[in-house]
C-alpha cells in the first residue's frame, strides 16, 4: 500500500516563531491517522501548509507522489485534498444545500450546476443533514455545522480528508454519532488525517497517532502506546487524564 | 529654488493635512465606517469660524474651541441617531448612508453660506530664517494643528475612553462584556472626529479661503492621507499628512503643479497594494 | 440555489420595449429622460455584477464611464465611425479594467472601496494632465451625430437600450452560471470560497471586467450625443456613488433590482429637481438615508430570493427561514 | 441552607423569531462552583448571554443577591458583580495580554486593588506574566483561555460565568485550568461553569444543572448527577 | 402669441451659483425694463419679452437636458447660454441640433466657437484680443519689461487665457520664464509660487477662479514674492476679489471685457448709456457694482431684441440670420459678430485696483488713471 500524502521536512515560520518545524510523515491510502499536540503546537498550521493556505517555508508536500508544495488552496481542493476548518466557515446566507453544491461544483469534478445540486443532496443525506437542506446555513446548531463542513469536503469527492477539530464542542454522546460518520467516510476509501483534543475520538478511530509539540513531531505510534508514552503525558495529556484514558483503553 | 523652502512649505501644508485627516482616520479605524461627511464637517468648521470672526471680530484662535465643541455635538448626534443603527453593516451601506447625510449637509451649507469663498483675513506677515520665508498665519495654523494632534494622541493613549475605543474597535460584544457602553463610545468617537474636523476647518479658514466646493477636495485628501499613513488614528494621520504635504510640495516644483496631486493618488494606490496597513498603521485594522 | 423563474425575463422585455417606444409616443424631453433612465439602468446593471453578486463595494463606475467617454470621443475625432468608436471604447475599457482589476481586487472591504474611488480620481487627473491628447481641462469637442434632433435622440436611446439588454443578459448569464454561483460564494466568505476550489482571483477579475465594459460603451455613446466632454463631468464622483445607490434602492444582487432602482431614482430626481430647485440635493440625500433604514434590501426585498441574498445586516440568524 | 447568589425564575429568551430559552428557573449557590451541562444548541450560551445583559429576556426575572438585574445593560450587570467569559475567548486583537486584563477592570476606580488583582491573576496563571507584553491573540488556545478567565477575574466579580471552559484545549491544560479555577474559587468567588466534557464539569463543580432544548430538566449535587443513568447515557456516552 | 420667449439654463446652485445669480439678476432687470417700455416691435406687433430659466445646478449633463426642455416644452425662440465656456459648449451642441439661436454672454474661449456651429453667437471677444492689447500696453508703460511668469487653472477659460498670454508675450519678445497650470483640485500654491519667486520675473500673470486668485495673491505676499506687475485675470473684475483681499488687492491688474466706468453714451438697446445701466443696476442690486458678466449678459439680450426687430419675426432661421448681421452700439460697447459668431474688434479695458477703486488704464479714450507699479 502506497503513501497518498507525504510530508518531507516541512517547516512553516511566522516571523520569529517556527510554528511547524521539519515535520515528515506519510499518510497511507485508506488509513486514519490522528494528529495531537498541545495548543499552539502547530497542528492547524500544518494543515494550512498542506492545503496551500500558508506555503511551507521549507520542505516538500507530496500528494499521490507529485510535488504540490506551492499549490493554491483551490488547487488542493480540486486535486482531492480536502480539509475542514477548526473555526467552521459556511456560506452563511446560502441554504445548506447550496453550501454543499458549491463544493461539488468547484471542488469536485466539473459538472453542471444542476448535477452539483443532486450530488450535494446525496452527500447531505449521507451525513444526515437531509432534513435541513433548505434552511440557511447560519441557522444550524454547532454539531450540524460540523456535519455541514464534512458534507462540503465530501462533495469534492476527496481522496484525502484533513479534519481539524471537527468534534470540538460536542459532548460524549454527540461524539459517538460523529465517530460513526467518520468511520463511514473512511469506508468510502478516503484517507483521513484527524486533529482532535478529544482523546475519545483519537483513541477509538486512529490506527496511528502523531504527536506534535512546539512544531516538531515528538512521538508516533498506535494509540495504546501513546497514552503510556512519558513524553506525550508530559507535553500533552497530563497525569490525571493519562490515567483516565489508560483505563478506558484497558476497558475497551 | 531652495530645498529648505520647499521642505518647509511641504511640512506646513503637511501638518494641516494631518489635521484634516485625523478625524476621518479615527472613524474609519474604530467604527469601520468611511465617513463621507468628513469634508463637509471641515468646511462647516471653516464657515462657522469665518462668520463668527466677521461678526464679532474675536480672534479665530479663540473661536476655534467653540466651533470644535459645536461639531462634537453634531457628530455625536448624527452617530447616535443614524450611523449607530447600521454601524456593523458592510461598507457599502455605511458609506452610502454617510453620503446621503452629506448631501443634506452640503445642500444646507450652499443655501445658507452660498459658494462664495470666505477667508479670515488677518495679515500677520511672515518670518524669514535662513532664506526660508514662512507666513506667520501658517505657522500659527501649524502650531494649532500640532497642538490638537498631540492632545488627541494623549487622550487616546492614556484615558479610559481611549482604551475603551480600542476595545470596541476590536470586538463590540466582548467590549460590552467589559462594561463598556458601546454605542456611547461609538458616538464619542464620531464626535471627536467631527470635533477635529471642525477645528481643522477653523485652522484652515485662517490660512485658505474656504468654499463649500472644497468639501470634496478635503475628503479626497483624507482618503489619500489615511491610506498613506495608515489607520492608527493620530500617528498614521500625522505621518500620512506630512508625507503627502512634502511629496506634493516637491512634485509641484520638480514636475509641475499640474501633476503634483496625481502623484499623491498614485502613491496611495501603490501603498494600498504593497502595504495596506500604511506607513505606520497597525496591522489588523484592515 | 433559488429556482429559476421566467419573470425577470418577461418583465425586462416589456420594460425595454416600453422605453424603446417613447420616441413615437412622447416628446423629445421625455425621450431625453428615457435616455438617462437607460444610461443609468445599464450602469447599475453593470455595477450589480461586481457590487451585487460579488459583494465588492466598487465605486469605479465613473472611471470606466469616463474613460469610455474619452476613448469614444478620441476615436471619432480620429475619423472612426461612431458605431465602431463605441465598440472600441467598450473593448478598451474592458482591457483597462482587466489590468486595474488585477491590482485593486487584491484589496478587500473598505480598502477596495477606497481603491476603486481612487481609480476615478486618478483617471480624471491623468486625463486632465495629458492635455496634448485629451485637451486637458479644455475638454473635447465630439463630432455631432448626423440627423434632426428627434432622430438623433431616438438613435441614442435605442443604442443605450441595446447596451442595457447586453448588460442585463450579462447579469442573467452570470446569475445562472457557475460564475455567478462562484461570485456569490466569494460574496459570502472569500476564504471558504477559495477552500471549495473557486479560483477567486480569476472570478473576481471576470466580474470586474464585466462590470466595466458596458459603462465604457455608455460613456462613448454619451460623448457623441452631447458633443462635448470634459474631465470633471466625465469622471464625476456623484455618478460613481449614485449608481450603487440605485442598485441598492432596487435590490443589489438581484436581476431586476438595478433596473427598478435606476428607474425610480432617475424619476425621483426629475421630480424633486423640477419642484424643489434649492433643496433637491438635500431631498435626494434624505431619500438615500431613508433607503438605508427602511429598504435595506431594496424595493425588491419582498422577493423571497432577496432574503437569502441581500447584504448581511444585523444578526444573520434573525432571518432564519425554512 | 447555603445562601444563593443568583436566582433565576421563569426566564425566557431568544433571537428574533426564535425562542431559545423556555421558563428557566435555577439557583446558584454563593461561594460554590456550579455547572450547567446540556447538548449542543440547548441554550447554555444563550442563558449566559441573557444573564450578562447581551440579550434582553422576554419573560422572567434574574436576581443577584435579591436585586433584579434582568434586562439591565451589560455594564450594569458587570457593575453589579457578574462577569462573563464568553465562548471562544474573544480577546482583543492588537492589545497586549496586560491591556486585555486591564480592560477587565474598565469599570473599576480602585487603582490599588486593581493592581493587586492583576498580581493575583498573574500568580494564578504564571504564563500570563511571562507573556504580559505579547499580542494576546497570537497565544495558543489554552493560553488565550487563561487570559480570558483572568480578564473576567479582573472585574472583581462576585459571580464568574465561564462558557465552554475546555473547548479545544489540550487535556493537560484542562487539568491545569481546573486546578486554577478551584484556586480562585477558594477566594470566595462563585463560579458558574458551562462545560461540554461532563466528567470534567461534574468533577469541578459541587452542583449541576442540565439544560435540554431551553429547559432545565435536571438539577442536583454533582456526585448524584454523575451517578444518574440518564446523564451517563445522554452525555457521557457510557 | 406675441411674446418673445428667451430660454436660459442657469447655475443657481452648486459651484457656479454666484455667477448664475448674476445672470438671473440682469435677465430680470432687462425684461422689466423692456416690458415697461411696452416691449419690442417685431414686424409691426409689439411683443413682450419673457425669460424662461431653470437651475442646472452647475451640472453639465443637466444644462444640456434643460436646453432641450426649453426648446421642446417651453418652445423658446432663442437661448441664452449659461456661465462659462464648458457648459456653453454643451448647450451649444443642443441648440445647433435644433437650429435654435444661442447667444453666449460669458464664454470667451475660441474653442467654443471654432466648431463651425451656425447658431452660436457670443458677446465676449476672443481672449487673444485681450492678451495682445495687454502685453502691448504694459510694454509701453514699462519699456524694460522682459520676463513674465504665467500660472493658470487647468480649466477652459483660464487655460486659454494662459496660453493666449504666453503666445502674445512671446510674440512681443518677452521671455516666458514660467508657464504652468494647476489642476482643479489644488488648494495650495506654495510650490508654484516658490518656483516663481526664484525666477524673479518682471510680470506675474495668474489666471483662475476668484478663490484661487485671492489665495494666490496672499501667498505671494506671504512668501515675499514681488514683481512690478501682478495681473490676476479676472480677479479685480469681481467684488469678491477686492473684498477678500483688502489692501492686498491694491495694484493688481486685469483685463476685462467691460467695466461700468466705460462711458458709452446715446446707444441702442434697453439702456441709452453705460451710466443709465449703472444707475439701474445700483438700484436693482442694492448698491453693488456690476461686473462684466452683468454687462455682457444685459447687452446680449439687447442684441436678441435688436435681431428680432430687424428680422420682423421670431422664426429661428430668420432670427439667426438677423443675429449674424448684427452691428450694434450698446451701453456695453460695439457688438458685431465675426464668421465664427464671436464679437469682433472691441477694445477691452485693462483695469487696476488702486486703493478702494477699480481704475481703467486702457483704452485711452476711457482711461481714468495712470498705471501704478508694485515695485
Ligand atoms: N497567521 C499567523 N501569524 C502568526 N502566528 C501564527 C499564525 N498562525 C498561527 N500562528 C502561531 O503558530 C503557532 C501554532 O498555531 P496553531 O494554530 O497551528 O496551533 P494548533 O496546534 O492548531 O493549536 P490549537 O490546538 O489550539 O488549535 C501558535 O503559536 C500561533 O500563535
Ligand atoms: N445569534 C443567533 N441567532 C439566532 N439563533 C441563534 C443565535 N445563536 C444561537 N442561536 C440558536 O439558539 C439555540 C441555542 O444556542 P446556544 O449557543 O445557546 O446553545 P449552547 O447550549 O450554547 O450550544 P453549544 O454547546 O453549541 O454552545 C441554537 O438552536 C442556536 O441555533
Ligand atoms: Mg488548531
Ligand atoms: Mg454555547
Amino acid at each position: 500500500m502506497s503513501a497518498i500524502l507525504e510530508l518531507q521536512n516541512v517547516s512553516r515560520a511566522f516571523g520569529g516563531i517556527k510554528a511547524v518545524n521539519d515535520v515528515s510523515f506519510k499518510l497511507q491510502e485508506g488509513e486514519i491517522v490522528a494528529l495531537i499536540g498541545p495548543n499552539g503546537a502547530g497542528k492547524t498550521t500544518l494543515v494550512n501548509a498542506i492545503t496551500g493556505v500558508h506555503t511551507p517555508t521549507a520542505g516538500k508536500v507530496l500528494f499521490e507522489g507529485q510535488d504540490v508544495t506551492r499549490q493554491k488552496p483551490f488547487q488542493a481542493a480540486r486535486r482531492g485534498l480536502a480539509r475542514t476548518f477548526q473555526i467552521v466557515q459556511p456560506f452563511p446566507r446560502m441554504t445548506v444545500l447550496e453550501n454543499v453544491a458549491a463544493s461539488a461544483l468547484f471542488g469536485g469534478h466539473p459538472e453542471s450546476v444542476a448535477e452539483a445540486h443532486e450530488h450535494a443532496a446525496r452527500e447531505l443525506d449521507f451525513v444526515g443533514l437531509g432534513h435541513v437542506a433548505h434552511s440557511p446555513a447560519s441557522a444550524l446548531t454547532l454539531p450540524n455545522r460540523k456535519r455541514l463542513e464534512l458534507a462540503k469536503s465530501l462533495a469534492m469527492s476527496p481522496k484525502v480528508l484533513l479534519l481539524d477539530e471537527v468534534n470540538a464542542g460536542l459532548n460524549a454522546t454527540e461524539i459517538d454519532g460523529a465517530l460513526d460518520l467518520i468511520r463511514r467516510i473512511a469506508a468510502r476509501g478516503v484517507s483521513i488525517l484527524i486533529i482532535e483534543h478529544l482523546m475519545k475520538v483519537v483513541l477509538s478511530l486512529s490506527s496511528r497517532v502523531l504527536v506534535l509539540h512546539h512544531g516538531e513531531l515528538i512521538a508516533e505510534g498506535p494509540p495504546a502506546e501513546m497514552v503510556h508514552d512519558r513524553k506525550v503525558i508530559e507535553a500533552y495529556l497530563g497525569p490525571k487524564f493519562a490515567e483516565r484514558f489508560q483505563k478506558e483503553m484497558a476497558g475497551a | 529654488m531652495g530645498f529648505a523652502q520647499i521642505l518647509a512649505n511641504g511640512m506646513v501644508l503637511g501638518t494641516l493635512y494631518a489635521c484634516i485627516a485625523i478625524g476621518f482616520s479615527l472613524v474609519w479605524g474604530v467604527l469601520n465606517v468611511i465617513n463621507m461627511l468628513h469634508g463637509s464637517f471641515i468646511v462647516l468648521g471653516g464657515y462657522l469660524t469665518y462668520f463668527a470672526w466677521a461678526y464679532t471680530g474675536i480672534s479665530p484662535v479663540l473661536i476655534l474651541p467653540f466651533v470644535a465643541a459645536l461639531l462634537f455635538g453634531l457628530g455625536y448626534g448624527l452617530q447616535y441617531l443614524f450611523i449607530n443603527k447600521v454601524v456593523s453593516a458592510p461598507v457599502l451601506t455605511t458609506l452610502t448612508l454617510t453620503f446621503g447625510l452629506d448631501m443634506i449637509l452640503y445642500n444646507l451649507m450652499t443655501v445658507f453660506f452660498t459658494a462664495t469663498p470666505r477667508r479670515v483675513s488677518m495679515e500677520f506677515g511672515r518670518l524669514e530664517f535662513w532664506g526660508v520665508a514662512m507666513p506667520v498665519d501658517r505657522l500659527i495654523g501649524m502650531g494649532l494643528a500640532l497642538l490638537l494632534t498631540a492632545l488627541l494622541f494623549v487622550v487616546l493613549k492614556t484615558s479610559r475612553i481611549g482604551r475603551a475605543i480600542v476595545a470596541v474597535r476590536m470586538d463590540r460584544e466582548a467590549a460590552a462584556l467589559m462594561g463598556i457602553k458601546v454605542n456611547h463610545i461609538y458616538a464619542i468617537t464620531f464626535g471627536i472626529a467631527a470635533l477635529m474636523a471642525g477645528a481643522a476647518g477653523s485652522v484652515f479658514a485662517m490660512v485658505f479661503p474656504v468654499t463649500t466646493n472644497l468639501s470634496g477636495v478635503f475628503l479626497g485628501k483624507a482618503f489619500v492621507i489615511c491610506v498613506i499613513g495608515g489607520l492608527g488614528g493620530v500617528s498614521g494621520a500625522l505621518v500620512g499628512g506630512l508625507a503627502l504635504g512634502i511629496i506634493e510640495s516637491f512634485a509641484g516644483v520638480l514636475i509641475g503643479p499640474q501633476n503634483a496631486i496625481t502623484v499623491g493618488f498614485v502613491l496611495m494606490l501603490v501603498l494600498l497594494i504593497v502595504r495596506p496597513q500604511g506607513l505606520v498603521g497597525v496591522k489588523g485594522y484592515e | 440555489m433559488a429556482k429559476k423563474s421566467p419573470w425577470p425575463l418577461i418583465v425586462m422585455a416589456l420594460w425595454v420595449a416600453a422605453l424603446a417606444l417613447t420616441p413615437v409616443a412622447l416628446g423629445n424631453y421625455e425621450v431625453r429622460i428615457a435616455i438617462s433612465i437607460a444610461m443609468f439602468t445599464a450602469l447599475a446593471l453593470s455595477w450589480n455584477i461586481i457590487g451585487g453578486f460579488t459583494g465588492y463595494p466598487s465605486f469605479a463606475t465613473a472611471a470606466f464611464y469616463g474613460i469610455g467617454c474619452y476613448v469614444g470621443a478620441l476615436a471619432q475625432r480620429a475619423g472612426v465611425p461612431a458605431a465602431l468608436a463605441w465598440l472600441a471604447a467598450a473593448a478598451f475599457v474592458g482591457g483597462v479594467s482587466f489590468l486595474l482589476g488585477s491590482i485593486v481586487l487584491r484589496l478587500k472591504g473598505h480598502y477596495f472601496a477606497i481603491g476603486s474611488i481612487a481609480l476615478v480620481d486618478i483617471s480624471r487627473l491623468v486625463v486632465s494632465s495629458w492635455g496634448g491628447v485629451t485637451g486637458g481641462g479644455n475638454g473635447l469637442n465630439v463630432p455631432l451625430l448626423e440627423g434632426r434632433p428627434p432622430e438623433v435622440s431616438a438613435l441614442v436611446l435605442h443604442v443605450m437600450l441595446v447596451i442595457v439588454v447586453a448588460a442585463f443578459l450579462a447579469n442573467l448569464l452570470t446569475d445562472r452560471s457557475r460564475l455567478g454561483f462562484g461570485l456569490r460564494c466569494i460574496e459570502q466568505n472569500e476564504d471558504a470560497a477559495d477552500m471549495v476550489g473557486i479560483d477567486t482571483t480569476r472570478y473576481k477579475i471576470a466580474a470586474f471586467v464585466l462590470s466595466a465594459i458596458f459603462p465604457g460603451a455608455v460613456g462613448a455613446v454619451y460623448a457623441s450625443w452631447v458633443g462635448y466632454i470634459d474631465p470633471t463631468d466625465s469622471f464625476d464622483i456623484l455618478t460613481t456613488v449614485k449608481v450603487p445607490v440605485m442598485a441598492m434602492l432596487g435590490g443589489a444582487g438581484t436581476l431586476l433590482g438595478p433596473v427598478v432602482g435606476a428607474v425610480s431614482f432617475v424619476l425621483l430626481e426629475e421630480l424633486f429637481w423640477a419642484n424643489f430647485l434649492e433643496w433637491n440635493r438635500a431631498i435626494m440625500g434624505a431619500i438615500v438615508v431613508a433607503l438605508i433604514f427602511f429598504l435595506p434590501g431594496g424595493i425588491l426585498k419582498l422577493d423571497w430570493r432577496a432574503i437569502l441574498r441581500r447584504a448581511p445586516r444585523g444578526k444573520p440568524a434573525e432571518r432564519k427561514t425554512g | 441552607m447555603p445562601e444563593t447568589i443568583l436566582e433565576i425564575d421563569g426566564l425566557a429568551a431568544g433571537y428574533g423569531d426564535v425562542q431559545v430559552l423556555w421558563d428557566i428557573s435555577l439557583r446558584v449557590e454563593a461561594g460554590a462552583i456550579t455547572c450547567i451541562v446540556g447538548s449542543n444548541g440547548a441554550g447554555k450560551t444563550t442563558l449566559l448571554r441573557t444573564i450578562s445583559g447581551l440579550i434582553a429576556p422576554r419573560a422572567g426575572s434574574i436576581r443577584l443577591d435579591g436585586a433584579e438585574i434582568g434586562g439591565a445593560d451589560p455594564d450594569a450587570v458587570l457593575g453589579a458583580g457578574v462577569a462573563h467569559v464568553p465562548e471562544g475567548r474573544r480577546l482583543f486583537r492588537g492589545l497586549s495580554v496586560r491591556d486585555n486584563l486591564m480592560l477587565g477592570a474598565y469599570l473599576r476606580r480602585d487603582r490599588a486593588q486593581v493592581a493587586r488583582d492583576l498580581d493575583f491573576v498573574m500568580e494564578t496563571f504564571p504564563i500570563l506574566r511571562e507573556r504580559a507584553g505579547q499580542d494576546a491573540t497570537t497565544m495558543s488556545g489554552g493560553e488565550q483561555q487563561m487570559c480570558a478567565i483572568g480578564r473576567g477575574i479582573m472585574s472583581a466579580p462576585r459571580l464568574l460565568m465561564i462558557d465552554e471552559l475546555s473547548l479545544g484545549l489540550a487535556p493537560r491544560l484542562v487539568e491545569t485550568l481546573g486546578e486554577a479555577l478551584k484556586e480562585v474559587n477558594r477566594t470566595g468567588l462563585s463560579i458558574l461553569l458551562v462545560e461540554q466534557d461532563v466528567l470534567t464539569a461534574l468533577d469541578l463543580a459541587s452542583h449541576g444543572f442540565v439544560i435540554e432544548t431551553g429547559r432545565v430538566t435536571m438539577t442536583g449535587a454533582s456526585a448524584q448527577l454523575a451517578g444518574d443513568a440518564r446523564i451517563r447515557e445522554a452525555y457521557m456516552g457510557l | 402669441e406675441d411674446v418673445l420667449k428667451i430660454g436660459a439654463p442657469l447655475a443657481l446652485t452648486g459651484g457656479l451659483a454666484d455667477e448664475g445669480h448674476k445672470q438671473e439678476l440682469v435677465w430680470k432687470m432687462w425684461t422689466d425694463k423692456v416690458n415697461a417700455a411696452g416691449g419690442i416691435d417685431v414686424g409691426g406687433t409689439k411683443m413682450k419679452v419673457e425669460v424662461v430659466e431653470y437651475d442646472y445646478q452647475t451640472d453639465g449633463k443637466r444644462a444640456g437636458q434643460l436646453a432641450e426642455k426649453l426648446i421642446n416644452d417651453d418652445e423658446v425662440d432663442v437661448l441664452m447660454a449659461p456661465f462659462g465656456s464648458g457648459h456653453t459648449k454643451i448647450v451649444a451642441a443642443v441648440a445647433e441640433r435644433y437650429q435654435v439661436p444661442l447667444v453666449a454672454c460669458v464664454a470667451s474661449s475660441t474653442s467654443v466657437y471654432d466648431q463651425g456651429f451656425e447658431y452660436l453667437f457670443g458677446t465676449l471677444a476672443p481672449n487673444t484680443g485681450m492678451t495682445e492689447s495687454m502685453v502691448a500696453e504694459f510694454k509701453a508703460k514699462m519699456p524694460e519689461l522682459g520676463t513674465v511668469a504665467i500660472y493658470g487653472r487647468d480649466d477652459v477659460f483660464p487655460k486659454s487665457m494662459a496660453t493666449a498670454t504666453s503666445d502674445s508675450a512671446k510674440a512681443a519678445g518677452l521671455e516666458v520664464v514660467y508657464e504652468e497650470l494647476y489642476p482643479v483640485g489644488a488648494i495650495d500654491h506654495s510650490a508654484a509660487l516658490s518656483s516663481i519667486k526664484a525666477l524673479a520675473p518682471d510680470w506675474i500673470y495668474m489666471t483662475g477662479y476668484t478663490q484661487d486668485l485671492i489665495l494666490g495673491r496672499k501667498q505671494m505676499q506671504d512668501l515675499g514674492i514681488e514683481a512690478p506687475i501682478i495681473t490676476m485675470v479676472t480677479g479685480p473684475a469681481y467684488k469678491e476679489f477686492t473684498e477678500g483681499l483688502g489692501e492686498l488687492a491694491d495694484g493688481v491688474t486685469s483685463s476685462t471685457w467691460w467695466h461700468h466706468a466705460t462711458g458709452y453714451t446715446d446707444v441702442a438697446g434697453a439702456w441709452s448709456s453705460t451710466d443709465a445701466f449703472y444707475q439701474d443696476f445700483l438700484e436693482a442690486s442694492g448698491g453693488e457694482d456690476p461686473d462684466y458678466v452683468h454687462g455682457s449678459c444685459a447687452a446680449a439680450l439687447d442684441v436678441v431684441a435688436d435681431a428680432a426687430a430687424r428680422a420682423g419675426t421670431t422664426e429661428p432661421v430668420a432670427l439667426r440670420d438677423a443675429l449674424a448681421a448684427t452691428d450694434l452700439e450698446t451701453f456695453y460697447g460695439p457688438i458685431k459678430f465675426g464668421a465664427n459668431g464671436m464679437n469682433q474688434g472691441r477694445e477691452m479695458p485693462i483695469i487696476q485696483v488702486q486703493g478702494e477703486a477699480i481704475k481703467i488704464l486702457y483704452p485711452e479714450n476711457i482711461a481714468d488713471a495712470e498705471m501704478t507699479f508694485l515695485q
